[in-house]
């Protein structure tokens, strides 16, 4: 049988951030160059064209979380090795890469902030550790970021940036999927909405699971929102791929999103949904 | 010679004794089950033993859906369409009557000659089959019958259009539906448990596998040629990542094993659908003893335990 | 503004057996010709090509009910004309020859049966009662329908044949769409289950209410299930219909009927279905 | 010189009357409703102020969904998308503040020139829009915000890929989810309220109309096709049929009319929203008095009394 199996992308190349022979602070579109403080100071879009740079999770949870107000919880969780996972390189040996060069404990960041003055729940994900990949760490800190909002009453919203599940961690990163569905369902319960933001990219696993079920889906310009990825695709089926395949404006052409919001308007469009939804029941 | 499968068995069981669950009756019956797969495992599968189980699974004369429904169920009626956009052959739901009870199906299909499997797209099912799923889904849930569902297939399938129809939001929405059925749910993996594709109607209050069957979060093809770079090295990668039924029911991704027939389900197909049959009856008697809520809240509790972390 | 404005097809010729200069009698399919009586006797469906052969509500009745099992309810209910519609000729007056014609009081007939020996309650259409069209008078008795099944715990099978909301009760008519919903959401409400047969054809109102709820979908081979009627779409888009427009094989095929059943077959497969259902909650 | 509609709502009255409802409070408020409305009634509307209606409901100027949800609403978001196929523009849903409370809004939005017309299909929405405002509504009841429907659509849209994406299926269940909705409900019908495509939208707890809006089961020009064979006799067949403000009080499909501008609602939109808006305002004012249960059942059983027969 000469089918495809691949339908959850991880760590594969178009999933990153493309040409990564170019410096990652030059801008693939207009090629445009910034230093890193410029494009702090203009939360990572290139001034000359708009093109949305990949945002890590400590400059995001900045740009959306009042100064002072965010609360880290969980911080100290990390993966575990389950199957003893050996590919070309130890599991163990790649988490601990990941950490050294990121300086965060594994691909998302949880805690309580306040965005414009309504306290809220973050999940953002940082698709620098792995890809942004799901294992049971990530999937379990999802998780405590929905208890924790369901226990105090908040809103959770979640920015996502993921190539899909670890295989690392084999079925383990598979069942991440429900158990991160379970988390959002007793939120739901609890009363409290949810706000999923898709960065570039949310594929595979993250967008089959938790990143699809916000209350209100938003996506980010350009970003990749796609279950297989178009390499993938393109293997498959051997068609040629419409030019946004994937991407956030087709999604939004398809019924997918509610809304695309670039990057300097975010914060005050979710602060709109805040105090909307802080109206309801 | 104790394998490390057997001492997290009986880690897992330990345990169980020691858990207060509702009824004795029940918490009897849930170790009996252990105990019988405790006495399966006399050894860790080895690199050959999985890819046997790889190469098992994915046998073009290994049962699939319809074979067991036919052999399990009087009375059957497929449902068609997901009330929207299509029907997807890759995917069949239906009801029928088993053991003098009316069970709704859900299950992948795969095609036995080539254009069976042109027709059911090798069992990789587009947004509209899990449309279809949760409708009949619902449909179950509204007249409390209790859902099997038998989990065969590649994978969802990678086609523009299928992205274009939201496979990912499609694969979400057929879990959280799951998740909120006030019915007893069985889940068998009986082929290929391919990755989201396979979840997405996998959500059971009990999930099986059958004695060879995988289920995994990528392809052994697919993880190769990401990890190694290399697709061939799927049996090396098949050996990493574990899909067999031993692994899993190690890891508590699932609850039992079905046995096959000596030599593997498609020698027989009759008697590979009287073991599952077997097993789903013992899963629903089991099931349909306890209240819709607690039902609703051990299957949450099941999904939101899974992961090992440190 | 030139946009096309009708989306409910009443009488419309589409919706109506076609050709009407052909014997009614004569299939349209292969051009056999049959005596009344053989085609009863074959349940209206053609012996050379199983052309299917509109079928009055007595004939559907004898034909799915066991005999002598059929009590009929609300027999009595007639149409009233709030509006004093008069177009051509008065609408009393064509409810009149309606009845003189068709020997029925409405365009569906109601009541209690056993199928197969299984006791469910049947309220079944009749085209040729002013096409089938529904007023208040026909949502009146298919909600009567409703609450008999749920007072005696009934499962419900309607059969449907209608051109549509009956414009000479003009936003009455209308409104029979929301009154026979409520009727199956009261019906689910009493755990009663609810099987929608299409006949040829089911089009416009009818198709935008109640025959779209059923818990299963049973249409009949070359029924027309359409909410308009294609000379109407034909007339808006000039675009080419396909073939089958409309017709039940389209309608499985995108997934709107659970299956379509030839008419000898269709008592077993009801039977088989109440079985099934009976054991529910 | 009463005229039958005069009689026919004092018959609604005197029967409002002799019924016992929930609260005191709330039967004191529905009364006074009627009275108002007995008193805007002075005489059967003629043939040319039927017409006159028909004219204005279509006028171009007249003020669409999302003229009245920029006048009214504060913090309005627009959501987008039926998860599944589309984004449907002829329909428009969102949330925002209104009166300090957060309202969902679901409305037909017609474009006002020629590229939005076709951008929004004059109004006329395919299922996926219809599959966009039950999914809208869905939320809306998920955190027990009211729910605003405004129509405005010639009908549901007549081609031949709405007929495959399931038109009829989607009218009906988008009713069907309106009569599950545990929240208080006003629809109102702002300008065209064209047959199914109108009511799929229209399920409210309190449906109003402004008063030169148009609500039937037919177009004028299609009713007189069949009937008259003529689509010229348009006018005739509004007059027979009926679709003004005052015929539908009269035969209790709606529950009142929301006074416009003099000249109609088009030479004015501050004014029409204003107006708009304080119906709106009483009638949530009322309904959010109801326990949920209550609600629902009233929703029901005003829908299940609709129709004449003899
Ligand atoms: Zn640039
Ligand atoms: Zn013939």
């Amino acid at each position: 049988m000469a089918e495809p199996r691949i339908d959850v992308q991880v760590e594969t190349p178009d999933a990153a951030p493309k040409d990564e022979k170019q410096h990652p602070n030059t801008c693939p579109a207009c090629h445009s160059h910034y230093r890193n403080d410029e494009l702090e100071a203009a939360l990572w879009v290139c001034a000359q064209c708009g093109h949305h740079f990949p945002m890590r999770a400590r400059s995001r949870i900045a740009s959306l979380a009042d100064d002072g107000s965010f609360a880290e919880e969980a911080a100290e969780l990390r993966s575990d090795d389950p199957l003893d996972f050996f590919d070309l390189r130890p599991y163990g040996e790649r988490l601990a890469e990941a950490e050294v060069n990121t300086g965060l404990g594994e691909a998302i960041v949880i805690g309580r902030a306040a965005v414009d003055g309504a306290p809220c729940e973050l999940a953002v994900m940082d698709f620098a550790f792995m890809g942004g990949s799901m294992g049971s760490a990530v999937g379990e800190k999802f998780a405590r970021a929905c208890e924790s909002a369901a226990e105090h009453g908040l809103p959770l919203i979640s920015v996502s940036a993921s190539g899909g599940a670890r295989m690392q961690e084999g079925i383990l990163a598979l069942m991440q999927l429900p158990k991160t569905i379970v988390a959002v369902a007793d939120l739901h319960d609890a009363g409290s909405p949810y706000v999923s933001v898709l960065a570039h990219p949310t594929t595979g696993g993250v967008l089959a699971s938790f990143a699809s079920l916000g209350d209100v889906l938003v996506a980010e310009p350009g970003a990749l929102m796609s279950f297989a990825g178009p390499r993938v695709v393109q293997q498959t089926t051997r068609e040629k791929l419409p030019d946004d395949f994937g991407r956030a404006e087709a999604n939004l052409r398809f019924g997918h999103v509610d809304a695309i919001v670039p990057r300097p308007e975010l914060k005050p469009y979710l602060a709109r949904l805040l105090r909307l939804f802080a109206n309801g029941k | 010679m104790a394998s490390d499968a057997e001492l997290r068995l009986r880690e897992r069981l330990s345990k169980l004794k020691s858990i207060n669950l509702l009824g004795g009756a029940r918490l009897s019956g849930e170790l009996e089950r252990l105990q019988k797969q405790l006495d399966r495992i006399t050894a860790e599968p080895t690199e050959d033993d999985i890819w046997r189980s790889v190469e098992l699974a994915r046998h073009q004369d290994r049962p699939y859906t319809l074979d067991y429904v036919e052999r399990l169920f009087d009375d059957w009626v497929e449902l068609h369409g997901d009330r929207g956009r299509g029907d997807d052959a890759a995917i069949i739901s239906g009801l029928g009557r088993f053991q003098g009870r009316t069970v709704v199906v859900v299950g992948h299909q795969k095609g036995r000659d080539v254009k069976e499997r042109a027709k059911r797209n090798f069992g990789m099912a587009y947004p509209e089959g899990y449309r279809k799923a949760m409708r009949v889904m619902k449909l179950a849930d509204r007249f409390r019958f209790p859902l099997l569902t038998l989990v065969d297939t590649p994978g969802a399938y990678p086609g523009v259009a299928a992205e274009q129809h939201g496979q990912g939001g499609a694969i979400a929405a057929s879990q959280a539906t799951m998740l909120r059925l006030g019915i007893p749910i069985v889940s068998v993996v009986i082929g290929e448990g391919g990755s989201g594709g396979a979840i997405a109607i996998a959500v059971g209050d009990r999930v099986l596998m059958s004695e060879n069957a995988i289920y995994s979060v990528i392809s052994p093809e697919g993880c190769a040629a990401i990890l190694w770079r290399d697709a061939s090295e799927a049996k090396k990668a098949a050996a990493a990542f574990k899909p067999d039924a031993a692994h899993c029911l190690e890891l508590g991704v699932i609850d039992g094993i079905v046995p096959e027939p000596p030599g593997g389900a498609h020698t027989d197909h009759d008697e590979a659908a009287r073991l599952l049959g077997g097993a789903v009856q013992e899963a629903l008697d089991e099931l349909e003893a306890l209240p819709v809520d607690e039902l609703t809240r051990r299957r949450r509790a099941r999904f939101r335990a899974l992961g090992v972390f440190a």
